[in-house]
């Protein structure tokens, strides 16, 4: 009973396990089945966190916008995201002219597996996690990318020229902030010395990792909303400017698939975000408790969660120029300024036996100093810039009413 | 070894199967009576004109490319930041210098006006 | 027969088949999307080769990024006038012996050499240890760094390289609104 | 469990594969991709040449990266011309591409 409490579901694998072995099963496949029962249980369980992630999301703008939002089916509206799917469950499923069949029918599959897929390397307690490979957070750019694939695999086969344009729109915006993301991603790994994600983890015990990086942490945190295309950066699928993006030929769930992969990602991010830069399961207690440890990580990977909300109903949406300077002129040299830091400064820290946590902040501090400067110059030389246009101007046509 | 593995497979294979499910569902549940009208494309109710793979503007081939570029530094920087405690100073510098010359690239592309969206 | 071994067959199938594809295919697109699946297939063989890291950078460079890079130059040029033309040259049988030839050779080759039915050896570390001793040798002025800078080099330089050759092409339009 | 010499069959066939593409496609495209391919067959040789005979050492792993690098640079550029020579030409295909003839 005592390790029922201090770990549920260790306890229960085990259980399951010696049941298994007791009907006779080799070993081998009664682990096969084990982590074939996991992976469903996964991704059923990730599925339907689905329901939930849309309900909380639109009560929660609906606040911010001073509206109630759904409040008719079950208390408090909380069935909402149930009739809507059962709406969509028996909505026809048309498939356009032309459509190139076996890439259209797979690209929503794709999209959610890429998600799906993520979750088998995030720790979500200190005995909870679907495979301990040591390049998870390689694993976790590459799988993350493949959704990347299912946007242009939508976007060509619809036969639709507006679908190609916004697929490939939004292939360009998710390629762009992979960018920073990846640079933000080695700051973790260089602190930690591992690229397993119960290793980052567990480096994180005295302090977390925004603490020693938190330039790093911001940098990753805005450039994987920007790839999920989230609000602010949603103008991909803005109704007003490519009709609705690569999804318009799709009907029915294929669409809804393309809508649960979205809402899962932007909850994938939160949970990643917590992982690697705000200590993941790591609290008082947890190591002996997993069940502590779990409600830890949720917690935390809600509070990011809720800033993506907030984000959302804060924020206008931005122009696509803007969304690329700001990647390629100021996120993505600031990711490689950061990462440069971190690296000399750890060394700093380990080699002459300074303080660790000072240091990193002074680095940090220094870098956004730097940066302050660097905005103000660029800021007077557009200016500057803009000064001598309109001189130009003024003289022209002084010179031609003359 | 390749356990954690596997079980990624299966995840992989759950990720594809269980929406695949879904859509199956919702293929026996839905009505089915496409007409000629209803499967054209959809383009605000005009008539599709041309070619659908209409040709693209040259910028995302430019994206593509300073991606791939910035993949490979990151690929060989991984190792480098995984085998960082038991570095030199000198290692760690080399580490830097190889960001720097890639820095360089972005600050050629930069300069030559490639980064802006047109 | 044990069940690596079925795995690795139906993997091996698969990508064979699909880099058939790749070279036989009429349209850029399919075979653009048949070469991903060759390079996945190619992937999971490291996975079954215990090198996981190059696994999973095999994902991340060839389907995340190279293939991406390809699809999208398919899409900058494609000629829809041009789409009904032939997709083999005059020569292709000529190709083809070449590459039987060349076949032939290999496996002959192959065969008669005294590693062919080697099986492998336990691997000498943990994984983890890999790493570090990949990301200490690419750097340690003994061993590695020397490709190391130079593939920063490298990438530099096709960098630039692409940009000038490609640029002028690419802006075309913007060169005229500036005149 | 896999003896080395099927992957090096494996490997060999591919390579074959990509051989033929690279000499009878006439999209200059078609031939880069068929060349990616090749590539692929020497990365998975040198990986299990690393396992099966030198798993003590890194140096497969270390060439097998700076293949990926080769590779990336050589598709970047090859695919840099291509544009070039269809904004140009307006084709892509290579028995068109004879400027180099005269």
């Amino acid at each position: 009973m005592q390790s029922f409490l201090s770990d549920p579901f260790l306890f229960i694998a085990n259980w399951l396990e010696s049941v298994l072995l007791g009907w006779g099963l080799q070993p081998s496949l009664a682990t096969f089945l084990l982590q074939l029962l996991g992976a469903l249980a996964l991704g059923t369980s990730l599925l339907l966190l689905t329901f939930l992630l849309i309900w909380a999301e639109r009560k929660i703008v609906a606040r911010i916008q001073d509206r109630l939002g759904p409040n008719r089916v079950g208390p408090f509206g909380i069935f909402q995201t149930v009739a809507d799917l059962l709406k969509l469950v028996t909505k026809e499923l048309i498939t356009p002219q032309g459509a190139d069949l076996i890439p259209y029918n797979l690209a929503p599959l794709l999209a959610v597996m890429s998600v799906v897929g993520l979750w088998a390397v995030i720790p979500m307690a200190p005995t909870l996690l679907g495979a301990d490979i040591s390049v998870g957070v390689l694993y976790i750019i590459s799988i993350g990318a493949i959704g990347t694939l299912g946007i242009m695999l939508a976007g060509m086969s619809s036969n639709n020229k507006y679908a190609l344009l916004g697929a490939f729109r939004t292939v360009a915006v998710m390629v762009s902030y992979a960018v920073p993301m990846v640079l933000a991603l080695l700051v973790p790994v260089l602190l930690s010395g591992s690229m397993g994600m119960q290793a980052i983890v567990n480096a994180q015990t005295p302090v977390a990792f925004i603490f020693l990086a938190p330039i790093a942490a911001a940098i990753f945190f805005v450039s994987s909303v920007a790839e999920v295309g989230r609000a602010p950066f949603d103008l991909l699928e803005a109704e007003s400017e490519i009709v609705a993006g690569f999804h318009i030929e799709y009907s029915g769930l294929k669409f809804g698939m393309f809508f649960v992969a979205e809402f899962l990602h932007a909850f994938t991010i939160s949970a990643l975000t917590a992982t690697l830069f705000l200590g993941g399961w790591q609290g008082p207690w947890a190591e002996q408790y997993t069940f502590l440890g779990l409600l830890y990580f949720i917690i935390k990977t809600s509070l990011v969660y809720f800033v993506v909300i907030w984000l959302r109903g804060s924020f206008p949406r931005i122009r696509i120029d803007q969304m690329n300077a700001l990647n390629w002129k100021f996120i993505t040299p600031l990711g490689l300024a950061s990462l440069i830091f971190t690296a000399i400064a750890e060394k700093l820290a380990v080699d002459f036996g300074l303080p660790r946590l000072l240091i990193h902040l002074g680095a940090n501090a220094i870098l956004v100093a730097l940066t302050a400067l660097a905005l103000g110059a660029y800021a007077r030389h557009q200016r500057t810039q803009a000064a001598v246009r309109q001189e130009r101007v003024r003289r022209k046509s002084t010179a031609e009413a003359a | 070894m390749l356990e954690p593995w596997i079980f990624i497979a299966l995840l992989l294979g759950a990720g594809m199967l269980l929406p695949g499910v879904a859509i199956a569902a919702n293929w026996v549940l839905s009505p089915k009576k496409p007409n000629s009208l209803k499967n054209t494309i959809y383009e605000c109710g005009i008539e599709t004109v041309g070619e659908t793979y209409v040709q693209l503007k040259g910028a995302y081939y430019i994206y593509a490319l300073i991606f791939v570029v910035f993949d490979i530094e990151a690929v060989f920087l991984f190792p480098w930041a995984v085998a960082y405690d038991q570095l030199q100073l000198y290692m760690v510098l080399e580490g830097v210098l190889f960001i720097l010359i890639l820095a360089a690239g972005l600050i050629y592309a930069w300069r030559k006006g490639v980064l802006e969206w047109v | 027969m044990t069940i690596l071994q079925i795995a690795f067959l139906l993997i091996a199938f698969v990508t064979l088949v699909s880099a058939l594809m790749v070279v036989t295919s009429p349209s850029m697109v399919h075979a653009a999307l048949w070469l991903i699946l060759t390079l996945a297939g190619i992937a999971v063989l490291f996975v079954l080769l215990n090198a996981s890291f190059l696994a999973v950078v095999q994902v991340a460079v060839y389907i995340d990024a190279i293939a991406i890079m390809i699809i999208i130059v398919v899409m900058l040029t494609n000629n829809p006038l041009r789409s009904q033309m032939r997709t083999v040259t005059r020569t292709w049988w000529g190709a083809a012996i070449g590459a039987l030839i060349l076949l032939a050779g290999l496996l002959v080759m192959i065969t008669q050499t005294p590693a062919f039915e080697l099986q492998a050896p336990a691997l000498a570390m943990e994984q983890e240890q890999y790493l570090k001793t990949l990301g200490s040798a690419l750097v340690d002025v003994n061993q590695f760094i020397l490709p190391f800078e130079i593939a920063s080099v490298l990438l530099l330089a096709a960098l630039i390289g692409s940009i000038t050759v490609a640029w002028p092409f690419l802006a075309g339009r913007k060169e005229e609104q500036d005149r | 469990m896999i003896p080395l010499s099927w992957y090096l069959i494996f490997a060999a066939i591919l390579f074959s594969i990509g051989l033929y593409g690279a000499l009878a496609r006439r999209n200059a495209l078609a031939i880069l991709m068929a060349i990616e391919l090749m590539l692929n067959a020497v990365n998975l040789n040198l990986v299990a040449f690393w396992r099966y005979i030198t798993p003590g050492a890194v140096s497969g792993q270390a060439f097998a990266l700076i293949v990926f690098a080769v590779a990336a640079s050589e598709a970047a550029v090859g695919l840099a011309l291509i544009i070039s020579i269809y904004r140009r030409r307006r084709t892509v295909a290579m028995e068109e591409i004879n400027m180099m003839k005269w």
